[in-house]
């Protein structure tokens, strides 16, 4: 059966080169990088090049990275630490309501442990403005966590104006990019960005390694405690292969970026224009030009998000919902319903995920088979009277 | 994550549609949930449901357990199909994911909608025609 | 040169067999677990395969293990957790001087935050018993931590017998096994144990990847928050090739324990029998017989342990110690100056950890260079008047 | 870790060992950190260290940078000992990493401590020679 992969928002291919790289380190260079002897020194070396590698392709300094286990712990390191280093000073947090889990579910553990977070609400497209913020923060407000770019809808928020703001109200600055590293420009120092969250299997890296950037001066409590690892900032011995393909992989991430983005914009956009004419009664959801190169979504009235997935799997294709009924929960996805969706037209939702290596063909291939699918289902669905 | 029969009723639902001269129609869930089950069944005059037809809102599990229930039923009497119950419809279908279950109690609780459906539609008739006497 | 690897309690090398395990992972099977698609379901079976092979191999149940990033993580979400979710029933732990920092740091981290900590010592081979145990419980004792092996000594503790305290006395019982498993048998069910912390690299498995065994009906708040992972106890996406590789390593490393762990110490005990007669003044650390089938440590007098360390590693051996000067601290290792050692005496350890690998020759070179290494540096020792 | 140069130096200690009739002894450090150096000196009658011998428990970089203190003191006089910085040792062992700096401030300290052994032998042996006259 051909087989078409369009979930690279949730991971991504381990690209081969990128294996290469990793290789030596799961063979005949695995000493503990922390062991002064030959065999500690050969992965020590090699963590140092891949440090430099990460604090590269985002503007930093190689001692600003701290590596860890994926981005999921770089969200809870970066908002718990503040949280505890900064109580003294205050104890309020601003996000958005439109936050990766990671951030969400770290927030509302803080609020249950006397912190106090405003969830900021998002446009139809899923945007927050720069003013919002501005008119969130108080005195006791310490830090602002805002998504670079959103993993559901591709929405790109006013990332470098935000941080401008932060940092002349003196707030620190902490940015899920999560979804961003590797696709779009990052530059940590002008966009005056504090703390940044990066995974690696989002670019085309090994799964289980990411990291997050951490500003010079600022001093954060570990979640990890233990080992001197990482400069006291992360405790456990280094994923040495990991991190070595975090490194491998980001630098190939950024490499010919712009004429990546620009290919991969084109089907996107071929997918955005042409699926509407063939499917009456969908929405695009997102912004219609402030989104990732490589996201595509859509709501497609009277059907559910599962089902849908599930006929584009019988067919070879492999997409996302924002339906509940993929997670096994009830809610459908906390990101469409803050941008305004009704639960019906949310659970409907499907999205389809490109990366440098999705073809024109692949692209045909879902234009030809989604419109079927929905028409399918369509059928079968008490909600539909077409 | 699903087992072979659910996904051969996903993809070949039985008795998919509405049915012609219903006189029972049952629809449970909602959309906030994700679900929506409707069931039609005619139930002739010795009480026996000669054709049932379903339409669903939701996910794989939840058209493969209506396709499965009215399969079920079909045939049966109201009585047995009232005896249907969701943990009859998951082993036909030789198991769902835990997180699925509840589409197999939505599948029950379409099928007794529809025969409450029938019953009440029944007895509106009764009285219709007791007060024609 | 020759290269004779004795390092393998800092880590081991990944065995090829568990490699090609995990090689389908990191190239064609690339779908996140959580995904309900083909791509995904391929992960996720692997995933439940490697669990079930983890949990086989501690007489534990798939469900009691949680996947994470390694043992330092595994410890911190045990003790955290126990802390944050039973911190109204008591705020008394109990552990030992001796255990990893991963233990420790995460005990004192307590103790900044309201916690009393019990730090067990130990007596001069690094044991612990299990009347310190009995007397240290109160009636606010919330948990007792206690290591099933010390990593630097290798003294092995009498842990079913401190399980079985802790059950009649209804305090749970964490024990940190990274050095354990794979090396020693171990039934949580037959020894009384709540939880477990293990890491992959210290059994040949990869680095990057570990377990917490919880064991059933004990419910502790996650370290990482986020994602719906590992039925919501540790978000983020799945170090998937690294599951796989840790459930193939622990299988392998289980197999033939008893007759592996025979060879290993005939060939420990070739070390600790010979190198006294070879090099005066020198004094085994750790219990004589309950002792790690894998672990040599000595210390020899009047010589430095990193000195030690680097003239080994010019001819070739990979060692440790429990030197500061290998860590850049200024003391010593905690555990031998819990064991009553001298700072002098405790700054000339080397430790030597052996694998499955080791070949008698790799003993033979140790007994010839490292008497030479130790002459030489005693003639160089200002406190050396031989 | 360590530079070629420190390696070389661990490898191949110049001036190691105590000399004959030293008249300048300096030991620092302790060994609860783990690193103790001795240093022996010869002095002439025009101030000029002659010769010089080190003793050290230590790290590769406390053997190291005793071994590269005595290099750099041999053949200068007692003031030019003097001003031997840390600084001076580690650029000429072509760096240490950070946590081994403190090891060059000890041989640094220890050269101190062997003048000052150096220049109290001398004003006792002054004052003895007085006392005779
Ligand atoms: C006893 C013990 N506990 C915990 C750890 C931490 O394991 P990891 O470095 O894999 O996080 C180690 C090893 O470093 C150890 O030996
Ligand atoms: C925006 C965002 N933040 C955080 C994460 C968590 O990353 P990981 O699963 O690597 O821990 C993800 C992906 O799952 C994401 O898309």
């Amino acid at each position: 059966m051909k087989r078409v992969y369009l979930d690279n928002a949730a991971t991504t291919r381990l690209i081969p080169e990128v294996l290469n790289e990793m290789m030596p380190y799961m063979t005949e260079v695995y000493g503990n990088p922390s062991s002064p002897h030959y065999f500690g020194q050969q992965s020590q070396m090699a963590v140092d090049r891949a440090r430099q590698q990460v604090a590269d392709a985002i503007n930093a300094e190689a001692n600003e990275i701290i590596f860890m286990s994926g981005g999921s712990e770089a969200d809870n390191t970066a908002i718990r630490g503040v949280a505890e280093r900064y109580a003294k000073k205050g104890r309020h947090i601003i996000t958005t309501a439109v936050e990766h889990h990671a951030v969400l579910h770290t927030c509302q553990m803080l609020e249950k442990n006397g912190y106090e977070v405003t969830y900021l609400p998002v446009d139809e497209y899923g945007m927050v403005t720069v003013d919002q913020v501005r008119e969130a923060i108080r005195p006791d407000t310490i830090l602002v966590s805002i998504m670079f770019a959103n993993n559901e809808v591709g929405t790109i928020m006013p990332i470098p104006e935000i941080g401008e703001l932060c940092h002349e109200k003196g707030v620190l600055f902490h940015t899920d990019a999560v979804q961003a590293v590797g696709h779009l420009p990052i530059d940590v120092k002008a966009m005056h960005i504090d703390m940044l969250s990066m995974s690696a299997h989002k670019f085309h890296g090994p799964k289980g390694t990411g990291a997050l950037y951490v500003r010079k001066g600022i001093v954060l409590p570990p979640l990890i405690y233990g080992g001197a690892q990482e400069r006291n900032r992360r405790a456990g011995t280094e994923n040495v292969p990991g991190i070595v393909g975090m490194g491998k992989a980001i630098e190939l991430a950024c490499t010919d970026l712009d004429e990546k983005n620009r290919r991969m914009m084109r089907l996107r956009d071929k997918l955005i224009e042409e699926l509407p004419k063939r499917i009456p009664e969908i929405k695009l959801n997102g912004h219609p030009t402030k989104r990732l190169p490589n996201n595509v979504n859509f709501s497609i009235k009277y059907i559910e998000g599962e089902s849908i997935l599930l006929m584009l799997d019988l067919n070879g294709i492999a997409a996302s919902s924002g339906s509940a009924c993929t997670s096994g929960s009830l809610d459908p996805s906390h990101v469409l319903l803050a941008m305004g969706l009704t639960h019906e037209i949310a659970h409907g939702s499907v999205r389809m995920t490109l990366c440098d290596e999705t073809s024109e063909d692949d692209i045909d291939y879902v234009l030809e088979v989604l419109p079927k699918v929905a028409e399918r289902l369509r059928k079968m669905s008490p909600l539909y009277h077409g | 994550m699903y087992s072979e029969k659910v996904l051969d009723h996903f993809q070949n639902p039985r008795n998919m549609g509405e049915i012609e001269n219903y006189n029972g129609m049952g629809m449970v869930g909602n959309a906030k949930c994700g679900d929506i089950m409707q069931m039609f069944i005619r139930v002739n005059d010795e009480g026996i449901i000669e054709d049932v037809g379903f339409k669903t809102f939701g996910c794989g599990a939840a058209v493969a357990t209506s396709s499965m229930a009215t399969e079920m039923i079909k045939g049966k009497s109201v009585e047995e199909a009232l005896q249907l119950s969701n943990a009859a419809v998951v082993e036909a279908l030789e198991g769902l994911p835990p997180v699925k279950i509840h589409c197999s109690v939505l599948a029950e609780e379409a099928v007794k909608a529809a025969v409450d459906d029938y019953h009440k539609r029944m007895a509106e008739k009764k009285a219709a025609e007791e007060n024609k006497e």
